[in-house]
């Protein structure tokens, strides 16, 4: 992989967490709600140089076309149109700050770290090498070959969701 | 290919009914427009449940396997949860039905919700895959808030399944972030494979395997509301409507703890010799459960002392019998993995009895508080009686299913050294829970006549009380054969 | 090892999967306002699918971590979707969609 | 034979719970002829009971639950037959004594018939699992029982024994399930676990400690059973369950529900764990003397009629541990004879009260504030005095009346222990302190001038009389000579004992 | 013999149970049936009286099992002894008929048999007539059972037996709470004695494994008790201290005599009966079976004071006594004190006879005191006087009576009690310590006919103080005069030891008594003489002088204070005010016993141990913690729902109904603090688990 590309990727990296830090700490949701959209582009980015490119195109079609239209229609149906800079009341911040610095990241971030270098110690290095290999007719070919049970369980999932979401929202 | 694949099929069939029975409701549903009104969904469901059982009778005759490439299992242990599911769900479906609260014009969604829901659970029971897990969790999560909020136009309802949405989408969530490690870790979807990997390399994953279960049980923990993720159930059951929070006290938790049993224990390695799990210092993850189960039970019973809600209380007290489930895991071996399960037949029986009478008390008395069941008992006989039945079999008084539930799993503590403690903790948090249950009873009977009002029982509710009970007390008096059928089932698995 | 080879390799991919399921955790605790949460949730599973992906392609190098990612973007958008109509439901009921205010029901 | 003895009161149950509601005198007589069938099959037993040989009798033998090896063991012996015949004999004076039942007549003899078939199982019981599933079955009627028709407070009397009994007896379920689980062929079977006892070699550890296995359940299974005699820390709940239960309840609580402590330890604890018994004698012999002075000192404080009844129950039931706990011939032999002849006597008594409480519907001796409650009721009811003269004196251990005979071999059993005999003469007091209190009551009750607020009161009529006749037969007769009864129980008692030392 | 026994007291039981059910309906109300059961009684009993007389030997017994324990033997030894069968404990019960026995059968039956005619006189009219006659059956019977039983089982039996007779007796007119109040009292003192009979009773069994006298006695002389022990002390001494305890108990003797007096509020039949002739000389007859067990238990010098104290006590309190029953009562208390002083001193012979006259002469006394009463309807003697003229014979068989209980020569008095006194001053010189003994015995002598012929004086001579009284009196009819005059008959000495009852100078002498009570000694194993011959004879020739002085002494101030009025007796009172107060109140012995013990020491700690019960036990320790959980409550806040509805105020109830209170807080409803909570929980459990392996 090329220099310029891994510092291509490193800045889709650190756009994805900026977004992320709006889309917790921005006051107002609609600026939230957009900044969730790039930090889903970001996100895609990294599953192209991870290799997965049909995973990219499904993550830009279903998450940023799909949920974040879907979030903006939310609100702009659940808040009144004149006060759009819905004012999110302040939260008391120290709690969820301190579970997080001393609480969950640690763990976590200890773990990913550890993990990683475990398995790196485990692979061939060579394998880590950006080798773009179109993954679609695979991922195809799961779905229906050893995967065909869950892409056919999944339906039932979806034709209830579909139900109980018009369900709810329908106003009597 | 297609061979394998019509085996495969053949061996999914129970699954398959219900799919079929789904398109059926829809069918039926778009044909015929006063299905609304008249009894056809609940003859739908019940036609599924029935067909299903019978394709389960015959699936588990054929030998145990693993199919659809090591996704799913069919063997004894998913025949037992199967039954289960079946049962309660066609239970859940005919107090749906009978309940005033759902309102008629909308039985069709709820019949088709409620066999999605099935679907799932015998999804989460048989699946020994990671991915098959998860849709199956989810499958069961998304279409339960969706049903806590079924209630339409009612603020405790929607409340319920908003708080029930965040609680459980966060769970899941964490569970799904535990996968994505140990796949990271194993290399591996498939039980197996990870069970192998683990199997190899016991000693050096010191803190990632216990990070990553800890993630996955919190998942599994939410799904049965044990301990550290119980507090999302008394809101949700009481906002609730009646019928679906009896059934959401009984074939969830079932399905949550066939998931945990199956996930444990394929994949943690279980040393026969020393009796304990080696993978994260054996000794370790029994003394984390048993205090996991102890706070769960004694969580569950000290909370429901003071309330005056009985559908609260019967919600914390859910989470107790959760607790004493929990504590079977302990013995890892037939006889206490067996207690479990037998546990989970009788707590069906009589958790589903108890709502049941709830139910047909709100519907009454419009209000669930203890208060409206005073002197019920003089004017309703059958309900009177049934309650004592399941509230005593709750309790563990003897004569009855839950004692010989309590029973099994207190032999199974008191069996394995060192855990006599939380024997004597589980006995005495039954002599708590007696006294709420008696509260329950004081009022029915005790607090003399209700004047007036001798409204009578329907036979529809009547019949379905007295098929409640005579289970709880013939399990209580002459529970051989279940035992045996219990001691199958189990062995596939351990 | 530069930071370059760091970022882009599994350690990056990592970094990214943990700093967005902490900030997924603390959107779902912090935000009062229930679409905030909804956020917060669809986070989370990002990481989890970022986790899975970066697993697919360095521990494993099979296309089962990525199938698993596809099915964690369709059942993220079928939950959305059902979050979102009870969200509306409640805001129908309620007039407000803040988080805190729903404890009609408690201890 | 047993098995119908002890099923038959299910089968009137479930003759009553069919019957009309509107037809209360069908319900009483169905209850009678279901309560004479036992009774029946009692005189029979007692017949045919061969009193030369320890072994169990009557057997029925049948594997109930296999793959836990629990059997329908149900067999009695020495120590059960007296049991069962006053169990049997009271219950169907009972179903007399509540003739002026009025709500829930069905309820009523329904719970009492279960009642009686869960005290009868428990006696002839000698599978573990089977004894107590039948002592449990016990708690539900009895707190319906007091619950519904009981007094005043009736209900939190009924929620407080209905706790008390079942915490107990929870300590119970875990020592069975814990020698179910020790011995090498698992085995609930009483007899087997009597000749193996194993547990006084074991240790296990408890909370971190290590403690001898028998003396843990030996304490153990004290507690539950002390808990029903009622022993001296564990009785507070005795004078509530008696004021507040009806007449025939309060017969059945007294005459045969607290008997069962005494007899679960002797069937339970001394045959399978001798050692911890042999260490714990000196321990019971002392709760004995305090549950003694500590009955009768209450006693005599009481104002109410049936809690100074109480409290003599639980200073007589003293008697019966300290003869137990002598481990003497004398001594057991008096303890079992004295469970009898307390449950024939405070029978009576109870009885008696309630024919008052019938007719005054209060049973202040001295009212609370201080005026006479009855006074020199004597002349108007002449009969009832009688009556209740005998069933004083009986209970005061006057003898020619039963209660002298076992008193005389309990305490002739604990002093022929050297270090018992300090306990005996602290205990002796307890004689002086029963005549004491039964003769301040006699003598405030019925003696003296006539209270003219009373002179209205009716002598008994002949139901009642036919519930006392029986009852005063056995404690006469049984005061002049005992051996009918200690011809029962000699052998067995012989046979325990050989066994304990 | 023995089969005329068992019916002996079988009779009166008979006759009170047909009296006893269907008293009311007979004619007469059945009191018929008694006496005639009793004369049966008596004539079986005459023959064998008479045998003794005659032969002065008999002795037989019966016995049967009436009670055997197989004992636990372990099976290794019935294998080893196969022939013998299981040994078991036996409790045999059954007649004893030796000397003792016949001349107390012949005692019983006759006073039994005449007071029962007596009381048909004098108790008709009254309610429960019937029952009057039933229980004085009953109790008879039980004093004829304690007399023929051959153990001492069946002779507590019938202690107690009589006790309750005694209690149903003397509240027999229970409408008056004065009398209910004494039948308590008397059932109480006796109760606490019996207690003590029962302990030793139980001593018995331990050292001898019988309670059968002859197998005691055998048991005595082969050393069968040497080494044992009880509680520390020598096993006989404690037997010995607990059976005198029980006589002190039915004796009325000194601590607990304090029942007797008050024992006079029963009908003058029951006074007789059972407060002179049989129950309290039940008593006696105990130290007397039981006189080797004292004497190997050292108890006899404490048997002594006790009997020498409480006759002397008794008898000055009869001195200020103003009640003629209770002036008999007392006299009753100092004879029965002579009798229990002359067992102390070894007097054995002495004392019985003394047991026998003294039971004829005061039984005559009571019924003589019963015609007064019935004829004056007053027990005050203050509102008698001259009596003598309407009343000849009840005056004649009194004074007869009189004579004899002051120890006047003639009478039989004199001979028992003169012998007592020898007895007593013989142990006195041979012990000069108790030197005390003799003494008190000679002084009580003095009071007692002083205050005897007080009596008569005041009741039978001087003026008539009511007038209205004097007209209405009357002789009574046969059935009441006949009894006194067959009893004053027998109160004369010529039938026990000669004319004059003065050793010596009697033409001859009658020695059928003695000769009994030798071979009754010799068979049960008492030595016949104390101490060397030498100083009991100087001794009773000595108590013979004195004895004779004194009792003259005494009638003569009787005489001037009473008849002559020269002593003016409320002179002597003002003078020893302080003495005459303190006999009036007798000695406060009541105050101690009715107000220290009772009121203030047992019922205030049966209502501090009651409320105790109700309050602490059951509060605290069960229902507990209330206090302590209310004050966490209050710390908490007035937070209402912890009030949790009363029915849980047990205490561990309140404690894990706070416990659960604050686990709800938990649940404040706002969901998302369940999230935090459960991330809490879980890293709190994934820390555990990685505390890593131990």
């Amino acid at each position: 992989m090329s220099e310029t590309a891994k510092i291509i990727l490193v800045l889709f990296q650190l756009l994805t967490l900026a977004s992320a830090l709006l889309v917790t700490f921005s006051p107002n949701i609609l600026y939230a709600s957009i900044s969730l959209l790039f930090a889903f582009l970001g996100v895609a980015i990294m599953f192209l140089y991870a290799g997965a490119d049909f995973l990219a195109g499904v993550q830009v079609v279903v998450y940023i076309g799909g949920v974040t239209i879907l979030v903006l229609f939310a609100i702009m149906l659940t808040s009144w149109m004149y006060q759009v800079k819905l004012r999110d009341s302040r939260g008391k911040l120290i709690v969820p700050l301190l579970l997080a610095l001393f609480g969950l990241l640690p763990f976590l971030y200890q773990g990913a770290q550890h993990l990683a270098s475990r398995v790196l110690r485990t692979v061939p290095p060579d394998f880590q090498t950006f080798a773009y290999s179109p993954k679609t007719n695979a991922v195809g070919e799961a779905l229906l070959g050893n995967y065909l049970l869950p892409f056919e369980g999944i339906t039932v999932l979806l034709l209830g969701a579909l139900v109980g979401a018009v369900w709810l929202a329908r106003p009597k | 290919m297609n061979g394998e694949i019509v085996q495969n099929l053949k061996l999914l069939s129970p699954e398959l009914v219900l799919v079929f029975f789904l398109v059926v409701l829809f069918t039926v549903d778009s044909i015929w427009e006063q299905t609304r009104k008249n009894f056809v969904p609940l003859a739908v469901v019940f036609a599924a449940c029935l067909l299903g059982t019978v394709a389960t009778c015959w699936v588990s005759k054929t030998a145990p396997t693993v199919f659809f490439s090591g996704l799913v299992a069919n063997d004894n242990f998913s025949a037992f949860f199967r039954y289960v599911f079946l049962f309660s769900c066609a239970a859940g479906m005919y107090l749906a039905f009978g309940s005033k609260e759902l309102e008629k014009q909308n039985r069709m969604e709820f019949a088709l919700l409620i066999v999605c829901v099935t679907f799932g659970m015998s999804l989460m029971a048989i699946s020994t895959h990671l991915l098959m897990l998860y849709i199956g969790i989810e499958t069961v999560s998304i279409l339960s808030f969706v049903m806590a909020g079924f209630k339409s136009e009612d603020l405790r309802a929607s409340e319920a399944s908003f708080k029930y949405f965040i609680f459980g989408a966060f769970a899941s969530a964490l569970m799904l972030y535990g996968f994505s490690l140990l796949y990271g870790l194993t290399g591996s979807l498939q039980y197996g494979e990870i069970a192998q990997y683990v199997q190899a390399n016991l000693g050096n994953m010191p803190y990632l395997l216990p990070l990553s279960l800890i993630l996955v049980y919190s998942g599994l923990a939410y799904k049965i509301s044990a301990f550290p993720m119980h507090f999302w159930t008394p809101d949700v059951y009481e906002g609730a409507p009646t019928p679906v929070a009896s059934f959401f006290s009984v074939a969830p938790k079932a399905a949550g703890l066939a998931a945990i049993l199956r996930f444990f224990l394929d994949i943690l390695s279980y040393d026969a010799a020393s009796g304990s799990w080696k993978a994260i210092g054996g000794e370790q993850l029994v003394s984390v459960v048993a205090v996991l189960s102890a706070i769960t039970m004694t969580v569950g019973n000290l909370s429901a002392i003071g309330q005056n809600s009985v559908k609260r209380m019967l919600a914390y007290s859910s989470i107790a019998h959760v607790g004493y489930m929990l504590m079977g895991i302990l013995t890892l071996d037939t006889f206490g993995l067996g207690a479990i399960l037998f546990y989970i037949i009788a707590y069906c029986a009589m958790n589903f009895g108890a709502f049941w009478v709830v139910s047909i008390v709100a519907d009454l008395k419009g209000s669930d508080r203890l208060d409206a069941f005073r002197g019920l008992g003089w004017s309703m006989p059958i309900l009177g009686v049934t309650m004592v039945i399941f509230l005593a079999s709750l309790a563990g008084i003897p004569m009855f299913s839950g004692f010989i539930g309590k029973m099994l799993i207190f032999g199974a503590i008191v069996k394995t050294p060192g855990l006599l403690w939380l024997a004597v903790l589980g006995v005495l948090n039954s002599v708590v829970s007696l006294y709420y249950y008696a509260k329950i009873l004081r009022e029915l009977w005790l607090e003399g006549r209700e004047p007036g009002t001798a409204s009578e029982l329907s036979i529809y509710h009547g019949v379905a009380l007295v098929g409640l009970a005579i289970p709880t007390v013939v399990l209580g008096l002459w529970f051989a054969p279940v035992i045996h059928f219990v001691e199958r089932s189990i062995a596939t698995i351990l | 090892m530069s930071f370059l080879d760091w970022a882009t390799g599994l350690h990056g991919y990592l970094f990214v999967g943990t700093i967005l399921a902490t900030l997924g955790i603390i959107a779902v605790v912090y935000r009062r306002n229930s679409i905030g949460v909804l956020l917060g949730i669809e986070l989370l599973l990002n990481a989890a699918s970022i986790n899975f992906i970066a697993f697919s392609k360095f521990r494993t190098a099979a296309i089962d971590g990525q199938i698993f990612a596809l099915f964690i973007i369709i059942i993220a958008a079928a939950e959305a979707a059902v979050a979102l109509a009870i969200i509306l439901r409640l805001y129908r009921l309620r007039e407000t969609i803040d988080a805190g205010e729903a404890n009609l029901m408690r201890n | 034979m047993l098995s119908w003895m002890i099923f038959s009161p299910l089968i009137g149950m479930a003759a009553i719970l069919a019957m009309p509601r509107n037809r209360p005198d069908m319900v009483r007589w169905a209850a009678v002829i279901t309560t004479a069938v036992p009774l029946a099959l009692g005189v029979m037993v007692f017949s045919q009971f061969d009193r030369s040989t320890a072994a169990m009798q009557f057997v029925e033998q049948v594997s109930w639950i296999a793959p836990f090896n629990i059997e329908y063991y149900v067999g009695i012996d020495g120590l059960s037959v007296p049991m069962v015949l006053l169990t049997v004999l009271l219950s169907f004076i009972c179903i007399f004594a509540s003739w002026n039942i009025e709500n829930g007549v069905k309820g009523y003899f329904s719970m009492f018939l279960l009642l009686e078939s869960a005290m009868l199982g428990v006696f002839c019981a000698l599978d573990f699992f089977l004894f107590f599933v039948f002592w449990e079955v016990m708690l539900l009627p009895m707190y319906f029982l007091i619950g519904i028709w009981g007094g005043a407070n009736k209900v939190y009397a009924a929620t407080k024994f209905f706790l008390y009994t079942l915490a107990g007896s929870v300590l119970m379920l875990l020592v069975m399930l814990g020698m179910y689980f020790t011995t090498e062929p698992h085995t609930f079977n009483l007899l087997h676990l009597a000749n193996l006892h194993p547990f006084s070699t074991l240790t296990m550890n408890l909370f971190g400690w290590q403690l001898p296995m028998d003396k843990v359940f030996f304490v153990a299974l004290f507690i539950g059973f002390a808990i029903k005699v009622p022993i001296w820390p564990f009785h507070t709940w005795l004078p509530w369950a008696h004021v507040e239960a009806p007449t025939a309840v309060s017969v059945i609580l007294a005459g045969v529900l607290l008997k069962m402590g005494t007899y679960g330890i002797l069937r339970i604890s001394y045959p399978i764990l001798p050692s911890a018994t042999l260490w714990a004698a000196d321990a019971m012999a002392i709760l004995g003397v305090i549950s003694i002075l500590y009955g009768a000192f209450c006693a005599m404080a009481q104002k109410d009629l049936k809690k100074l009844v109480a409290y003599s129950s639980v200073s007589h039931m003293g008697y019966v541990v300290l003869g137990m706990a002598s481990l003497t011939t004398a001594g057991v032999n008096g303890a079992v004879l004295q469970m009898f002849n307390h449950g024939t006597s405070t029978a009576m008594l109870f009885l008696l009260v309630g024919v008052i409480y019938d007719r005054a519907h209060h049973r202040w001796i001295v009212k609370p504030d201080g005026s006479r409650g009855f006074g020199g009721i004597a002349s108007v009811v002449p009969v009832y005095t009688g009556v209740m003269a005998i069933a004083v004196f009986a209970s005061l251990g006057l003898p020619g009346l039963s209660g002298f005979i076992s008193e005389a071999l309990v305490f002739l059993g604990a002093f022929s222990v050297p270090r018992f005999q300090m306990y005996v003469i602290i205990g002796s007091l307890g004689i002086v302190l029963g005549a004491a209190y039964l003769l301040w009551m006699f003598m405030r009750v019925f003696l003296g001038p006539l209270n003219e607020e009373w002179s209205g009161l009716t002598d008994m009529n002949w139901r009642e009389r036919f519930t006392l006749i029986p009852l005063t037969i056995l404690v006469v007769v049984l005061g002049v000579y005992p051996m009918p009864v200690l011809k029962l129980m000699g052998t067995t008692v012989a046979k325990l004992l050989t066994s304990l030392t | 013999m023995v089969q005329n026994c068992i019916w002996i007291f079988s009779l009166p039981l008979i006759a009170f149970v047909l009296q006893a059910s269907l008293g009311k309906k007979l004619p007469r109300q059945g009191d018929f049936i008694s006496v005639i059961a009793l004369l049966g009684s008596f004539l079986l009993a005459l023959p064998i009286f008479l045998q003794v007389v005659s032969t002065g030997n008999i002795s037989e017994a019966a016995s049967f099992t009436w009670l055997s324990l197989p004992l636990p033997i372990p099976d290794s030894f019935l294998t080893s002894h196969p022939g013998i069968s299981a040994p078991t404990f036996n409790l045999d019960i059954g007649i004893l008929l030796n000397n003792p026995t016949a001349i107390m059968l012949g005692m019983v039956t006759f006073c039994c048999f005449l007071i029962h005619l007596f009381s048909t006189g004098y108790m008709k009219g009254e309610d429960r007539y019937n029952m009057f006659f039933a229980y004085i059956s009953l109790f008879s019977a039980a004093m004829l059972g304690l007399v023929v039983s051959d153990n001492l089982f069946t002779f507590f039996m019938c202690w107690e037996v009589m006790g309750v007779c005694s209690y149903a007796l003397i509240g027999f007119y229970y409408k008056k709470p004065s009398a209910i109040n004494a039948s308590i009292k008397a059932f109480m003192t006796t109760r606490v004695g019996d207690t003590c009979f029962f302990l030793g009773l139980m001593g018995l069994y331990i050292v001898f494994g019988t309670s059968n006298f002859s197998e005691i006695y055998q048991g005595l002389q082969g050393g069968f008790a040497e080494g044992k022990t009880i509680l520390g002390i020598s096993a006989l001494s404690f037997i010995g201290f607990m059976i005198m305890m029980g006589t002190i108990g039915k004796s009325a003797q000194f601590p607990l005599q304090i029942w007797l007096p008050d024992a006079m509020e029963g009908p003058t039949p029951v006074s007789a009966l059972i407060h002179a002739a049989t129950m309290v000389s039940g008593g006696v007859f105990l130290l007397i079976r039981m006189f080797p067990i004292l004497e190997a238990g050292h108890v006899l010098p404490i048997v002594a004071y006790v009997g020498a104290i409480t006759a002397f006590l008794a008898a000055m309190v009869a001195v200020v006594q103003t009640d003629i029953k209770k002036v008999l009562a007392y006299s009753t208390i100092s004879q029965l004190g002579y009798m229990v002083m002359g067992i102390g001193v070894g007097a054995f012979a002495a004392a019985f006879m003394h047991l026998i006259t003294h039971a004829l002469f005061k039984a005559c006394l009571f019924l003589c005191s019963g015609s007064v009463i019935h004829a004056v309807h007053t027990q005050d003697m203050r509102e008698m006087g001259a009596l003598r003229t309407k009343m000849p014979l009840t005056f004649l068989s009194m004074l007869i009576a009189t004579l004899a209980i002051s120890g006047v020569p003639f009478f039989s008095g004199f001979v028992s009690k003169d012998r007592i006194l020898g007895g007593a001053l013989g142990y006195g010189m041979e012990h000069q310590v108790h030197m005390l003994i003799p003494i008190l015995g000679f002084a009580a002598a003095l009071l007692t006919a002083f205050y005897m012929f007080r009596l008569i004086y005041m009741t039978f001579c001087g003026s008539a103080k009511d007038e209205h009284k004097h007209t209405h009196a009357h002789e009574m009819p046969w059935n009441m005069v006949l009894p006194t005059l067959l009893l004053s008959g027998l109160s004369l000495s010529i039938w026990f030891a000669g004319p004059t009852g003065i050793h010596g100078l009697d033409p001859f002498e009658v020695h059928w008594f003695d000769n009994a009570v030798a071979a009754a000694q010799t068979q049960a194993g008492i030595a016949l003489h104390h101490g060397d011959e030498h100083i009991a004879h100087t001794a009773h020739s000595l108590a013979l002088v004195l004895s004779l002085i004194l009792a003259t002494a005494g009638i003569l101030l009787a005489t001037l204070t009473y008849l002559k009025h020269a002593i003016s007796a409320d002179a002597w009172k003002a003078r020893l005010a302080p003495l005459h107060k303190v006999l009036v109140h007798k000695y406060y012995f009541d105050e101690l016993y009715i107000n220290v013990i009772i009121q203030r020491g047992l019922l205030v700690w049966n209502n501090l141990l009651a409320r105790f019960d109700d309050r602490v036990v059951d509060r605290i320790l069960v229902d507990g913690w209330k206090d302590i959980s209310m004050a966490i409550k209050a710390f908490i806040g007035k937070f209402d729902d912890l009030v949790v509805d009363r029915i849980f105020v047990d205490g561990t109830g309140y404690v894990t109904a706070a416990g659960g209170w604050i686990l709800r807080r938990f649940q404040t409803g706002r969901v998302q603090q369940y999230v935090i909570l459960s991330l809490i929980g879980f890293s709190v459990a994934f820390m555990c688990l990685l505390a890593g392996p131990k």
